[in-house]
């Protein structure tokens, strides 16, 4: 190789480490040696010019995809001011709501950074002919990039790990680990559920039992804490009470429980989400599987109470 | 082939020993735990004995002889 | 209407050692996440806790099987080096063995006191049927094997079938060593 | 007619099988002294295994296969054109397609199941068909559509792709790849039977002790299952001593087609889990027809225990199903967006990632199951930890659409739409892995959104990716164009109009696999419901296309897509023994852009890949 075309691909070498410091395209290089095989000085100028010019290119895109964030995230975000539950009926039922705000404010820009990036690219960096006629430059993402990339998901998601996620569960399990429930072991009120195919059969402390053949009903007391003891007779079955946001499975063979404090007065006949319901595939007849709720203040229940034992159950 | 029958008889010895030490300590020791212990090490072990020289898991990672 | 034969015809003989060595590995490691299982749920249902079993005759048959593993460990090596005479006594006393086991375990089930829809006699009789039925299969491709040792179809350089038999049977063995501590030894 | 006899013939033998098992267990249970001899279900075990060998036999095990073992000679028939599709075919593009189609099949029966679900469900009160019907329906959509997605993508497009993609004349145990696939007709006849004993009654997955107290089709299910996990297995198996042995001269691992990097994780994956499935579906076999206890809690057994085994297996099964598809979305993307794959590395980190937290995470199913408190917080955590990998999947599509030249065919629409329904499967992942949002929405049809936008978004959407992306090399003719993308966004909409909807109902307090509602919830379910019927009529657009174009369609070039990879560099369709001469691979894959670069040559023949710089380039 002659000295002067040694030169000049040095020349050309360092324009193309300028583009790198940009871009981290290692396409520069090779495109750069292409060229300089033909026209050695002009390519290495028109490369750094090339190079500046697809620099601004990218800092346009960059910002219009990112402009295209910002609005979806937008539009997103009033999912998280959208009413999109059944009543809150209980103190547990206000913290998953405003739990599941949160997660919905933190996984919409999730989501909308996906969608951007693909509708902008499917916009702006299709091509037009039949056939492709060139390829795109040779990115192959070995950088900073992928590592902050993985920092950025990999924060996010111990983020959620921890909040709400750990700290969630930590005020959902108080007690005894090894024991299988949501809750404090404690409460005010103890009500024995029997799950059985295909109803519910529940037992309050003084031996009052309700069921579709007595009662009907399932009464509780506003602002109280109740415990749920959960138990199976056949089959898997699971207890459920969509107002209270709780679920706990009836196991046969142990003893399951969950506690709720409902905050706000209501029944089946006008709300449905004031039910029982099996959530546990049961057999024929788990879609029926429910059974009616009804939240009073607790006078109302102590005398309500009162009235079934004396109606001879 | 009598040194690979040497070898293979050895670590047959080897195997009828640690299974007998293994039913005499179950039957003899006391504590659950250990037994526990001591029987799952005496398992591992017979069971890599067993890999390495009757099944002869190193031919898997061995260049093939040609033939 | 051609006869052809599949791709595999075609591939040179160590190729095919090769291949089916490293297959039959990948079948083990797939077995034995089964076995372990198996083993898994033992513990989770019953603990360390276990009923009174014939130690004697549990004992018995593991010193048989193991046996049996060394007896075919000569039968392996007696083929590596053409003695098929050895080869022969070997595999018919692998076989021999494997019955005898098969035998020892119906006699075990048979004078279990324990009952099948109890816990531990759940585990039992699925722990050793299933390893039995391992066995036996076992002992049905010793014996396809050794028919056609008889017929002198192997050599020291092609005797896959005779090695392959032999890995699978010093697998059930090695399978047999964690069952045996974990159902009679154990507690 | 060499194909219809073949298949008549070992349909034959199997019934015969069948019969002679019930009778074969008959005649041992009166000899062994019990009172009914022919009323166990023991006897369907019997009739299944003896009626599976038989089919086997018939169809073509005997003469290639079995024969052997008896020191006896081998043969296969070689069926021309169209009916090497009905025989015991060994060759891994016959395999790939067979899987494909009868698949596809299934894919559509069990659609239309759906629609009558969603018939049934677009109102609250029952109109249509019984609680029992509904039942059966969901339970056989659930599990026909799980063993589309388990083995469409891996048996179908795996089979065709993989051998070709890393240079090999075929799989490394063609017989046993064939044994694979005609595993499956048995267990889609068992399946399809199920109706005739009662009807799955447990959803697919058969809960105890629902599952060993229902009626006799659990049995059917039970041994269909087992069988299909077997194939899984074996296939697994064929997979991992493909890729490792049988890669082409200079196909090192750093320059493996991220496709095959995904099935070969996948495989791994399928042959260690999948023994969970079989365990427990065993054991729900033995409690039924052995008269066990496994899951009897009387008897010192525990229900418990059927759910940890069971989802020890199924939820690596989800990344059997999903990895697969991001491999296909990956590989797509980087031909389609004429750039290397960005963060090549970074991908196949993220499908080691998956493999190695994959069998950590199972009891996020069991969060309400009423398992000792302190599995919660280790589960929730290791679940969480998933979506870090999953994220780089995403780095490395995206860094790839970025500045490429996007070629907006069909199989890139596709594959676009992976990324798309992926990231809201993603997203909602986050709070079922979150125990205190999980409490509420277990269970619940946010669960049924959720797991259908990875699933069918990130898996269903990648087959048809794959579909359209090697349907030329497959059949050697193109299809039309317009109609494919009319396929794409119809699809595109009624997926996600369908199943983005379907959120809102679990949230506002609907449990899933019911037959009825409460009628607050009209509204969301009837529009559920139309925009699911607006899905499910898109494939019939697919459908005419697909069939069109393989009996008419224009003939396909050998490299339509421009792209670099081996299995384009040879004839569409490739011959027997797939290539000319053995190809070596001088570089990697995916270096579009870069002056010069090669992929594989055939040494003897010319360049494999294609030069690059020169978008044209098919190398031929």
């Amino acid at each position: 190789m002659a000295p002067k075309l040694r030169q000049i691909q040095r020349t050309g070498e360092q324009a193309h480490k300028e583009a790198l410091t940009y871009f981290h395209l290692d396409t520069f290089h090779d495109r750069m040696r292409t060229a300089a095989a033909a026209e050695w000085g002009v390519a290495a100028r028109s490369l750094s010019l090339a190079g500046q010019g697809a620099q601004l290119l990218h800092v346009r895109h960059l910002i219009t995809a990112g402009l295209l964030w910002v609005v979806l995230t937008a539009v997103g975000e009033l999912l998280v001011v959208a009413d999109l539950y059944p009543t809150v009926g209980s103190h547990e039922a206000q913290d998953f709501d405003d739990i599941f705000r949160f997660l919905l404010l933190l996984g919409v820009p999730v989501m909308t950074f996906v969608f951007a990036v693909l509708i902008y690219a499917g916009l702006q960096f299709r091509i037009r002919t039949a056939v492709p006629t060139e390829d795109g430059p040779a990115m192959r993402g070995q950088g900073w990039f992928p590592r902050a990339w993985l920092a950025v998901t990999g924060g996010l998601a111990i983020f959620v790990m921890i909040y709400p996620g750990l700290t969630g569960l930590a005020e959902l399990q108080q007690g005894d680990k090894g024991a299988s429930g949501w809750g404090d072991q404690e409460a005010e009120v103890t009500i024995k559920a029997t799950a059985f195919k295909w109803q519910w059969l529940f037992e309050y402390p003084d031996g009052t039992q309700v069921s579709v053949a007595a009662g009907k009903e399932l009464v509780l007391p506003n602002e109280t804490s109740i415990k749920f003891e959960v138990n199976a007779a056949d089959v898997v079955h699971s207890l459920w009470i969509p107002a209270f946001r709780m679920k706990i499975d009836a196991m046969p063979g142990r003893t399951t429980y969950m506690t709720v404090k409902p905050n706000k007065l209501g029944e089946f006949a006008s709300d449905q989400a004031y039910r029982v319901q099996c959530t546990e595939l049961c057999g024929l007849d788990h879609a029926t599987m429910m059974f009616p709720v009804r939240v009073v203040e607790p006078q109302e229940f102590e005398s309500w109470l009162a009235s079934l034992n004396e109606g001879g159950n | 082939m009598q040194k690979a029958m040497q070898t293979g008889m050895v670590v047959a010895v080897i195997l009828a020993v640690l299974t007998i030490v293994e039913y005499v300590f179950a039957v003899n020791f006391d504590d659950d735990t250990i037994r526990f212990i001591g029987l799952s090490f005496a398992a591992v072990g017979k069971a890599a004995l067993i890999v390495y020289y009757f099944m002869h898991v190193y031919r898997l990672w061995r260049v093939e002889e040609a033939h | 209407m051609a006869v052809i034969a599949p791709a595999e015809a075609h591939r040179p003989v160590h190729d095919h050692l090769k291949l089916n060595r490293a297959g039959l590995w990948l079948f083990f490691f797939s077995e034995s996440v089964l076995f372990g299982l198996l083993l898994t749920a033992r513990f989770y249902l019953e603990g360390i806790q276990r009923e009174e079993l014939d130690q004697l005759l549990g004992l018995g048959i593991t010193i048989v099987l193991l046996l049996s593993s060394v007896t075919a460990f000569t039968a392996e090596t007696a083929i590596e080096h053409d003695n098929r005479k050895l080869a022969n006594w070997g595999l018919i006393a692998t076989i021999a063995l494997g019955v005898l086991f098969a035998a020892g375990v119906g006699y075990e089930w048979s004078i279990a006191h324990f009952h099948r829809d109890e816990a531990f006699g759940t585990l039992f009789f699925t722990m050793t049927g299933i390893h039995a039925s391992h066995v036996i299969s076992g002992i049905g491709i010793l014996v396809l094997v050794w028919v056609q040792l008889l017929r002198g179809r192997y050599t020291s350089r092609d005797h896959w079938p005779i090695a392959g038999a032999v890995m699978y049977w010093h697998f059930v063995d090695v399978v047999w060593v964690f069952f045996y501590p974990a159902l009679y030894l154990v507690n | 007619m060499h194909a219809l006899k073949s298949v008549a013939g070992a349909a034959g033998l199997g019934m015969i099988g069948f019969y002679l098992g019930l009778g074969f267990v008959a005649v041992l249970r009166a000899m062994l002294g019990y009172p009914d001899a022919w009323g166990g279900e023991i006897n369907i075990v019997g009739g299944y295994v003896f009626g599976l060998v038989g089919w086997l036999m018939g169809i073509g095990m005997w003469g290639i296969w079995i024969r052997e073992w008896f020191g006896l000679k081998t043969y296969q028939r070689r069926a021309p054109g169209w009916q090497r599709y009905f025989t015991f075919n060994t060759d891994h593009k016959v395999i790939g397609i067979q899987y494909l189609v009868t698949f596809i099949v299934v894919f559509l029966l069990a659609g239309l199941l759906a629609l009558g679900m969603r018939l049934e469900l677009a109102s609250s009160g029952m109109q249509f068909i019984s609680h029992s019907q509904y039942n059966g329906a969901m339970g056989l959509h659930g599990i026909l559509m799980i063993a589309v997605a388990v083995a469409a993508v891996i048996g179908g497009a795996g089979n065709y792709a993989v051998p070709l993609m890393i240079g090999a004349d075929d799989m490394a145990f063609p017989r046993l790849n064939a044994l694979t696939f005609w595993l499956i007709p048995p267990v889609a006849v068992a399946l399809l039977a199920t109706p005739f004993l009662g009807g799955i009654e447990t959803g697919w997955t058969a809960y105890p002790p629902l599952s060993t107290t229902t009626n006799s089709s659990q049995i059917l299910f039970d041994l269909a299952i087992i069988t299909f996990g077997l194939t899984s297995i074996l296939g697994g198996l064929n997979f991992i001593i493909t890729i490792i042995f049988m890669r082409a001269p200079g196909m090192t691992w750093g320059r493996l087609p991220i496709f095959v990097w995904s099935m070969f994780v996948t495989s791994w994956l399928a042959i260690f889990f999948t023994q969970g499935f079989a365990v427990a579906l065993l054991m729900i076999l033995l409690d039924r027809v052995a008269g066990m206890a496994f899951f009897s809690a009387e008897a010192g057994g525990d229900p418990l225990l059927y759910q940890h085994v069971f989802w020890f297996y199924s939820h690596p099964a989800v990344y059997i199903m999903v990895l697969p598809g991001f491999g296909l979305a990956l590989e797509v993307i980087s031909h389609f967006s004429r750039k290397p794959l960005f963060a090549y590395r970074y991908a196949v980190g993220a499908f080691l990632g998956i493999l190695g937290l994959s069998g950590v995470v199972w009891a996020h199913h069991m969060f309400t199951s009423g398992m000792p408190n302190y599995l919660h917080g280790p589960f929730l955590v290791a679940t969480e930890l998933i979506s870090i990998p999953t994220g780089l999947i995403f780095l490395s599509a995206l860094g790839t659409i970025w500045m490429g030249k996007l070629w907006l065919q069909t199989p890139m629409l596709f594959a676009m739409a992976v990324i798309f329904n992926f990231a809201c499967g993603g997203v909602t992942g986050i709070f079922l892995a979150d125990v205190p949002t999980d409490i509420h929405l277990h269970d619940t049809y946010f669960v049924v959104a959720h797991f259908h936008y990875t699933i069918v978004g990130g898996e269903i959407f990648a087959l048809f990716a794959g579909i359209y992306y090697w349907f030329p090399k497959m059949t050697g003719r193109m299809y039309n164009e317009t109609l494919a993308k009319l396929h794409f966004w119809w699809m595109f909409i009624g997926f996600n109009l369908t199943f983005f909807t379907m959120h809102l109902p679990g949230v506002k307090g609907m449990n899933r696999r019911v037959a009825d509602f409460p009628e607050s919830l009209d509204n969301l379910n009837m529009l559920v419901s139309i925009s699911g019927w607006l899905l499910g009529l898109s494939f019939l657009v697919f459908m005419y296309n697909m069939i069109n174009a393989w009996i008419r369609g224009p003939v396909a070039e050998a490299n339509p897509w421009r792209a670099r990879t081996l299995e384009w560099q040879t004839t569409s369709p490739p011959p027997h023994e797939n290539f000319p001469e053995q190809p070596v691979i001088k570089g990697h894959p995916y270096d579009y852009g870069v002056p010069g670069s090669v992929h594989g040559v055939f040494p003897n023949s010319g360049l494999a890949g294609a030069p690059s710089g020169s978008a044209g380039g098919g190398g031929q």
